[in-house]
C-alpha cells in the first residue's frame, strides 16, 4: 500500500536537463507536474468536445482571478521548452496584464518572447485575436472572465448545465429576439455568443465581434480558460463556430465608417477609439493590435523590407 | 495616447513594485516579524490560514506582511503558493473527538456533560477603545501578565495536557442527544470519498463534503454575509440553529508512514468546531426530533464556523429548492469575489469600442424610424 | 316491409335510474319499449309528461345509457349497427352525422352568431365550409331570422330565435335519424309554422324522424305515425287519425 | 369509423412517499380517501386510464385533490409517474411508452408532440418576456431562424388568440389574466400540436373573462383538430369544452362517459352528487 505514494515520488515528472528553466527553483511552468497533467486532461476533454465547458479542478495562480487566471493555467499546462510566447492584452503586447502574465510565464519557463505571431507558436490573449492570419503552429489561450454564454437567460447552475445537456437554446434566441424588436438592431457587443460545431453554445471570451468570423473554421487551435469558474472550452482547427444570428438579420461586426489607424492609416484592423481632450478635439482612431500597427507602418514607410519587422 | 495608466509596460510595473517593497522596510516603525503577528494578531493570521486553506503560521504571517495587512490578499499569497506544490500524501481521517479544547461552551445546556470552558476570548469584555497612549497601555498590560503570572494559575491550562481528559476531551452534546434518541439520524452506512474542492469544481447539486469544504475555506465576511442575508435578507432560507457545542481546540494530524505503513502524527492544527441543533418543523421533517448542522475550521473563527454549520443544516434541509446551495458554493470564496471585482480596473477599452459602436447603431435606428 | 328495411329498430329498451343521492331510489323510466322506424317515416310520440317520451329519444341518443334491450340503426353506408354497444367515442363519431338531436334548449355555445352556429353544425357534419354556410343561410331565413341578427352573440337572442337557431343547426345536414324533442315549444304562430314547415321537408328528404311535440296539431300535421305511451312503456300505436281520436278521447276524460 | 387515437394513457398511477402497494388497499372512493393509513402515503392517481383521438376533447372532472391535476402533470412531464403507460400517436407511432423516455427526449416532446395550457400562466408563461417573444420561444426551440417570419407566425397566432396587434411586444407581465391566457394557448398552439392539455384553463378568472377564454379555446379545439384534455373542476367548462369525459375522485376514475350522458345519467354516486350540486 505504501509502493504507490513511493512511485509517485519518484515517477514525479520534472523537466529535462536541457530545458531553459532547469536552473529555475520553481517547477518549469509553476504548476506541478499532476497540476499539469489534469488540465491537460481537461484540455483534451474539451478538445474532443468542441465547446463544451469542461469543468477541471481550477489551481490558484500568483494572478488574481478574473485576471486571466485561467489562460495561465492553459498556457503553463501546455507550455514546451521550445516555445516562444506572445501575451496581448487589448490587442496591446505592453498591457499591464499582458505584461504581468509574460513575466510570468517566461520567469517560469525560461522561454522566448516575441510580439509577433509569425514568431510566435504560444499567444495569450485578453480580449483580443490578433490581425494576422494564424495557423497550424499556433495555439490560442484566450482568457475568459465569464464562460457562460447562457448566464443572461438563467442563474440556476442546474438549469444551466440541462440546458446545455439538451442543447435547448431557445431562450438565447428569445433573448436575440426581444432584443431586436425592443432596439431594432442586436446590441449585443463583445463575447458574442456562437454555436459551435452546431452542438454547444459558447461565449467567444469578450473578443470583439470583429474577431468572431476568425474562429469560424481556423486553421489554430483556440482554448477558453475560465478560471474563477473553472471551465475550459476549446474550438479546434477547422471547426464550425456561427454567431447565433437570424437568417434574415445579418452578422454585424464593429465598423465605424471613415475611420482609420491615425498612426498607420489602415481601414481594416479594429481600430479603438482615443476621445479628445477637449469637447471640442474630436479624439481619432488607432489599432488595438499594435504589433501589428507597428509593422504595418513599417511596411508603409519601408515597402521593400517586405513583412518582417 | 489615451489608456496611458495601463499601458506602459514592464517599466511602469516594476516602479510600482519597487514603491510597495520600499514602504516595507522604510518609515519610522520596525520590522513587522511573523512571530509578532502570530502571537498578537492571532485571529488575522487564524483567519489567513483558514481561507487560504494551508496551515502554517510562519507562512500565513509572512502572507499578511506581503499583503500589508489585507487577508484576503494573504490567503491568495497562501493558495497560489500551494498551488505550485506537488500533492505527495492524504492524512489519516482527522477524528473530532481526539480535539483537544481551549475552549468549549454549550450554550443549549446550563449544565452540560464536561466544562463551560470559556477559553481566551473577549466575548464577555465591554468593548471599550482603550485611548491611552500607547506607553500607558503598554505599562499597563505588563503590570496585568505580571500579576496573572504570580497569582494565577491557569497558563498550563492553555496546553491542556495538565487536566485530566473528560474536561480537555469532554463528551459532545450530540452524544448525549444520540443517547436520548433526539436526533433524526443521517448518518451515512457508506463511506464516500469527500469530495476535494481544490481538484474538482463544486457545483449544484453537490455532496455534503463538498459545501462543508468550501465554507471551511470561504472568506468570513462573505459566509457571514450569506448566513445573514439568509436570515435578515430577500432569500430568507435560513432558521436560526441553537448553539449546541462551540470547541476551539488542537486536533492531531496523522500520515501513514511511506515506509514503515505506521501512522505518524505531524503536527497539531487549531481548529474551531461547530455543532449547530437545529429544530425541524417541516411537513416532511420529524418534528419529535432535532438535527445537526456542522462546521469546522482552521483556526480560531467562531463566526466562520457557526455560520458554517447553520448554513450545513440549512442547505440539507433545503434539498436544492432554492439558490441557497449555489450561493454558498459559488460566491463565498474570497479570491474569486475579490479577483473579479478587481478585474474590473483592468483595461476594458476593446470591450467598450464595441459597445459604443452598438450604441451608435441603436441610435442611428431608432433616428431612422 | 321487412325489418331490414327499417331505420331503426327499438326492442325491449329499458332504463332504470338508481338515485344515490336518495337512498339509492330507483326510478324506471322506460320498460321495455319496442319500435321500428322506416326511411322517410315520421313518427310522433304521444303520452302525458313522465310517459317516457323524451327517456326514449335520450335512450336511443346515449344521453341515458339503456339498462336493457337493443337499439340496431341502418347507417348510411347500409351496415346496421346497435347503438348500446358501441363505445362512447364511436357513438360520438355517429352523432350529427347518421343520428342527430335536436332538443328544446339551444346547448352552451361559445358567443357567436347564428349564422356561425349553424355553419359549424353542418362543417362538423363534414361539409365544406362554404357549402355549410350557404345552407345556414338559407335555413336561417326560411326560419325567420332576421339577417341582421346572423353575427349577434346567440346569447342575447330571445327563447324563440334560439330555439329556431337550434333547430336549423340539427337540420343543416341529413341524418337518417332525427330526434327531436319540443322543438317549436317557444315559438310563435308564425315562426312555428316555418319550423313545422321545415321540418315537414325532412321526411321528403328520405330522414326518419322520431318526435316529441307539446302539442296535438302538430303531431296532426306531420306524423305518419303516432305513438302513445304510458308508464314507460309503447301502449298503442297506429295511423295519426285514428291515434288523435283516442288521444283528443283521453285527454276528454 | 375512427377511433384512432392521438393520445392514449393506461394504467396511470402516481403514489406520494413509500411505493408500497398496499396503500391501493386502503385509498381509493370507496374507503374516501387518498391517503394509506397502512403506508402513510398519498395514492394521488391509480389505474388511470383513456384515449383521444384527433380533433376530440376528453374532460377529466372532479373537486380538488381528486388527481386530476396529477394525472395532467404525469402526461405532460412535469411529474414522474409511479406505474402506467402514455402513447403518443407522434412518437414511434404510438408505440413507445413515453413514460420511459428519458427525462431529456421528454422534454423534447414538448416542443412539438405536446403542448399544455396551465392554470396559472405564470408556468406556461415568462412573464419579463414581450407576448411576441413567448411565442419566439416556442418557436425557436422547433427550429424557427428567420425573425420575419417568427415575427409573422407570432402576429398570426397572437390574432387567432384575439390578442390586440398593438400589444405583442409588451411584456406579458404586463397582461391581464385574461390576455395572459389567450398568449398562453397562442405558445401553446405555435408549433401546432396533436395533442394539447389544458389544466383549469379559466379558473380564477372573472367570470365574463373566463367566458370569453372558454369561447376562444372551443373554437380553437374546433378549427386545429387537436386532441384535447380538458382538467377542470368546473361542469360548465367540461360541457363546453368536451364531448366525453371521465370523473375522478380519491385518486381513481370512478365513471367514464359522454359528456351528456354524464351530466344527464351519472351513475356512480360520487358523479351524481357532483352533478346535483353543480345544478344546484
Amino acid at each position: 500500500m505504501n509502493t504507490p505514494l513511493l512511485q509517485q515520488v519518484l515517477d514525479r515528472t520534472t523537466p529535462v536537463d536541457d530545458s531553459p528553466a532547469s536552473h529555475l527553483e520553481v517547477n518549469f511552468g509553476l504548476l506541478d507536474e499532476y497540476s499539469k497533467r489534469e488540465i491537460r486532461r481537461a484540455i483534451l476533454t474539451a478538445v474532443a468536445v468542441p465547446g463544451y465547458q469542461v469543468p477541471f479542478g481550477s489551481r490558484e495562480m500568483p494572478v488574481a482571478r478574473g485576471w486571466g487566471s485561467g489562460g495561465l493555467q492553459i498556457s503553463l499546462a501546455i507550455v514546451g521548452p521550445y516555445d516562444v510566447v506572445k501575451v496581448i492584452d487589448q490587442g496591446d503586447d505592453e498591457g499591464v496584464n499582458a505584461v504581468n502574465l509574460r513575466r510570468l510565464i517566461v520567469s517560469s519557463t525560461g522561454i522566448p518572447e516575441s510580439t509577433t505571431p509569425e514568431d510566435s507558436t504560444l499567444i495569450q490573449t485578453r480580449h483580443r485575436i490578433p490581425e494576422d492570419p494564424l495557423d497550424e503552429r499556433h495555439t490560442l489561450v484566450l482568457q475568459v472572465p465569464v464562460p457562460e454564454p447562457l448566464r443572461g437567460v438563467e442563474r440556476d447552475m442546474r438549469e444551466l448545465a440541462r440546458m446545455h445537456a439538451e442543447a435547448d437554446y431557445a431562450r438565447m434566441w428569445v433573448s436575440l429576439y426581444e432584443d431586436k424588436v425592443r432596439n431594432g438592431v442586436i446590441t449585443r457587443t463583445t463575447g458574442y455568443p456562437c454555436l459551435v460545431n452546431g452542438r454547444y453554445v459558447i461565449a467567444t471570451t469578450p473578443i470583439p465581434r470583429w474577431d468572431v468570423p476568425r474562429l469560424h473554421r481556423s486553421r489554430f487551435l483556440a482554448l477558453f480558460g475560465a478560471g474563477r469558474e473553472k471551465r475550459i472550452y476549446a474550438v479546434p482547427p477547422h471547426t464550425d463556430v456561427e454567431p447565433l444570428t437570424f437568417e434574415d438579420v445579418p452578422f454585424e461586426v464593429e465598423v465605424t465608417p471613415g475611420a482609420s489607424c491615425r498612426t498607420c492609416s489602415s481601414t481594416e484592423s479594429f481600430l479603438v477609439e482615443i476621445p479628445g481632450a477637449t469637447a471640442g478635439d474630436g479624439g481619432h482612431w488607432v489599432c488595438s493590435d499594435s504589433d501589428w500597427c507597428r509593422r504595418n507602418r513599417e511596411r508603409l514607410q519601408h515597402p521593400s523590407r517586405g513583412d518582417r519587422s | 495616447m489615451g489608456y496611458a495608466a495601463a499601458r506602459g509596460g514592464l517599466k511602469a510595473i516594476e516602479a510600482a513594485e519597487r514603491l510597495v517593497a520600499r514602504e516595507r522596510v522604510l518609515g519610522e516603525s520596525q520590522w513587522l516579524e511573523s512571530k509578532q503577528m502570530i502571537e498578537k494578531l492571532r485571529l488575522a493570521v487564524d483567519r489567513v490560514m483558514g481561507e487560504g486553506g494551508l496551515w502554517d503560521e510562519h507562512l500565513a504571517a509572512s502572507a499578511l506582511r506581503q499583503a500589508e495587512g489585507d487577508p484576503i490578499e494573504a490567503a491568495h499569497l497562501l493558495r497560489s503558493y500551494r498551488s505550485t506544490l506537488p500533492r505527495l500524501a492524504y492524512t489519516t481521517p482527522v477524528d473530532v473527538d481526539d480535539l483537544t479544547v481551549l475552549r468549549r461552551i454549550v450554550p443549549a445546556f446550563r449544565n452540560p456533560p464536561g466544562p463551560q470552558l470559556l477559553g481566551r476570548t473577549t466575548d464577555y469584555t465591554g468593548r471599550l477603545l482603550d485611548t491611552d497612549d500607547e506607553t500607558s497601555q503598554r505599562t499597563a498590560a505588563e503590570k496585568m501578565a505580571a500579576f496573572i503570572e504570580e497569582n494565577v494559575t491557569i497558563s498550563k491550562a492553555i496546553d491542556g495536557d495538565a487536566e485530566p481528559t473528560d474536561i480537555r476531551q469532554p463528551r459532545r452534546l450530540l452524544d448525549l442527544l444520540r443517547d436520548l434518541d433526539a436526533v433524526v439520524d443521517r448518518r451515512r452506512t457508506d463511506d464516500p470519498e469527500p469530495f476535494d474542492i481544490t481538484r474538482h469544481p463544486a457545483r449544484p447539486p453537490a455532496t455534503r463534503s463538498a459545501r462543508l469544504a468550501t465554507m471551511a475555506r470561504a472568506e468570513t465576511g462573505a459566509l457571514v454575509n450569506v448566513w445573514y442575508r439568509n436570515i435578515l435578507g430577500p432569500d430568507g432560507y435560513l432558521h436560526e440553529i441553537t448553539l449546541g457545542e462551540v470547541r476551539h481546540g488542537r486536533l492531531p494530524v496523522t500520515v501513514i508512514h511511506p515506509l514503515t505503513g505506521d501512522p505518524v502524527s505531524i503536527s497539531d492544527v487549531r481548529v474551531t468546531e461547530v455543532e449547530a441543533i437545529e429544530d425541524l418543523n417541516g411537513i416532511d421533517e420529524d418534528r419529535g426530533r432535532f438535527d445537526v448542522g456542522y462546521g469546522l475550521c482552521f483556526g480560531h473563527n467562531e463566526k466562520k464556523a457557526i455560520a458554517m454549520a447553520n448554513l450545513d443544516i440549512a442547505c440539507e434541509r433545503d434539498k436544492g429548492r432554492s439558490f441557497l446551495e449555489q450561493s454558498i458554493l459559488l460566491t463565498t470564496d474570497g479570491l474569486d469575489a475579490s479577483g473579479f471585482l478587481e478585474h474590473l480596473k483592468l483595461p476594458h477599452y476593446v470591450t467598450f469600442r464595441s459597445m459604443m459602436e452598438r450604441k451608435a447603431a441603436i441610435r442611428q435606428f431608432q433616428e431612422n424610424t | 316491409m321487412t325489418f331490414a328495411d327499417n331505420i331503426l329498430s327499438v326492442r325491449g329498451l329499458s332504463k332504470d335510474f338508481v338515485l344515490h343521492t336518495i337512498d339509492g331510489r330507483r326510478v324506471e323510466a322506460l320498460r321495455g319499449v319496442d319500435l321500428d322506424i322506416l326511411p322517410g317515416e315520421h313518427v310522433a310520440l304521444a303520452g302525458s309528461s313522465g310517459a317516457g317520451k323524451s327517456s326514449l329519444l335520450k335512450c336511443i341518443y346515449r344521453t341515458y345509457e339503456p339498462s336493457a334491450g337493443s337499439v340496431v340503426l341502418r347507417l348510411r353506408s347500409g351496415s346496421r349497427i346497435d347503438l348500446t354497444l358501441l363505445s362512447d367515442q364511436e357513438m360520438s363519431y355517429l352523432r350529427g352525422r347518421d343520428i342527430g338531436y335536436v332538443s328544446q334548449f339551444l346547448r352552451a355555445e361559445p358567443r357567436r352568431g347564428p349564422l356561425d352556429i349553424v355553419a359549424r353544425a353542418g362543417v362538423s357534419r363534414g361539409m365544406d365550409r362554404n357549402t355549410a354556410r350557404d345552407a345556414a343561410a338559407v335555413s336561417l331565413k326560411r326560419l325567420n331570422i332576421d339577417e341582421k341578427l346572423w353575427d349577434v352573440h346567440a346569447s342575447v337572442l330571445s327563447g324563440g330565435e334560439k330555439q329556431r337557431i337550434n333547430l336549423a343547426a340539427g337540420t343543416i345536414s341529413s341524418p337518417q335519424l332525427l330526434l327531436l324533442d319540443e322543438p317549436v315549444s317557444a315559438l310563435d304562430p308564425a315562426n312555428r309554422e316555418a319550423a313545422l314547415d321545415l321540418i315537414g321537408d325532412l321526411a321528403t328528404q328520405g330522414v326518419a324522424v322520431l318526435a316529441v311535440f307539446h302539442d296535438v296539431e302538430a303531431m296532426e300535421r306531420l306524423a305518419s305515425r303516432i305513438v302513445l305511451m304510458r308508464d314507460g312503456r309503447v301502449e298503442s300505436s297506429g295511423e295519426p287519425s285514428s291515434m288523435l281520436e283516442i288521444l283528443t278521447q283521453g285527454a276528454r276524460r | 369509423m375512427t377511433t384512432d387515437w392521438a393520445l392514449r394513457v393506461s394504467s396511470l398511477g402516481k403514489i406520494h412517499g413509500s411505493a408500497d402497494l398496499r396503500a391501493l388497499e386502503d385509498t381509493g372512493p370507496d374507503i374516501g380517501t387518498a391517503k394509506s393509513a397502512i403506508t402513510g402515503s398519498i395514492v394521488a392517481a391509480w389505474d388511470v386510464g383513456f384515449e383521444v383521438s384527433p380533433g376530440e376533447a376528453l374532460g377529466v372532472i372532479g373537486e380538488s385533490g381528486s388527481g386530476k391535476s396529477t394525472v395532467m402533470r404525469c402526461i405532460a412531464g412535469d411529474q414522474p409517474s409511479t406505474s402506467g403507460e402514455v402513447h403518443l400517436r407522434t412518437v414511434d407511432d404510438g408505440r413507445t411508452n413515453v413514460l420511459e423516455l428519458d427525462p431529456s427526449a421528454r422534454r423534447r416532446l414538448r416542443i412539438s408532440d405536446l403542448a399544455v395550457v396551465y392554470q396559472d400562466p405564470a408556468e406556461g408563461l415568462r412573464l419579463n418576456v414581450t407576448a411576441g417573444g413567448n411565442i419566439a420561444e416556442a418557436l425557436t426551440a422547433a427550429g424557427w431562424r428567420h425573425f420575419g417570419r417568427i415575427r409573422d407566425r407570432a402576429a398570426e397566432l397572437l390574432e387567432r388568440t384575439e390578442v390586440p396587434h398593438s400589444r405583442m411586444d409588451d411584456l406579458v407581465g404586463t397582461f391581464s389574466g385574461g390576455m395572459r391566457q389567450r398568449v398562453q394557448l397562442a405558445k401553446a398552439l405555435a408549433n401546432e400540436p396533436p395533442v394539447l392539455l389544458l389544466d383549469e384553463p379559466t379558473t380564477g378568472l372573472d367570470a365574463s373573462v373566463a367566458a370569453g377564454v372558454l369561447d376562444l379555446i372551443r373554437n380553437l379545439l374546433e378549427e386545429t383538430g387537436v386532441a384535447a384534455v380538458v382538467v377542470s373542476h368546473d361542469f360548465a367548462v367540461i360541457e363546453m369544452l368536451t364531448t366525453r369525459c371521465v370523473v375522478m375522485n380519491h385518486g381513481r376514475i370512478v365513471e367514464a362517459g359522454l359528456t351528456d350522458r354524464l351530466l344527464e345519467d351519472p351513475h356512480h354516486p360520487y358523479s351524481q352528487r357532483l352533478v346535483g350540486a353543480a345544478r344546484a
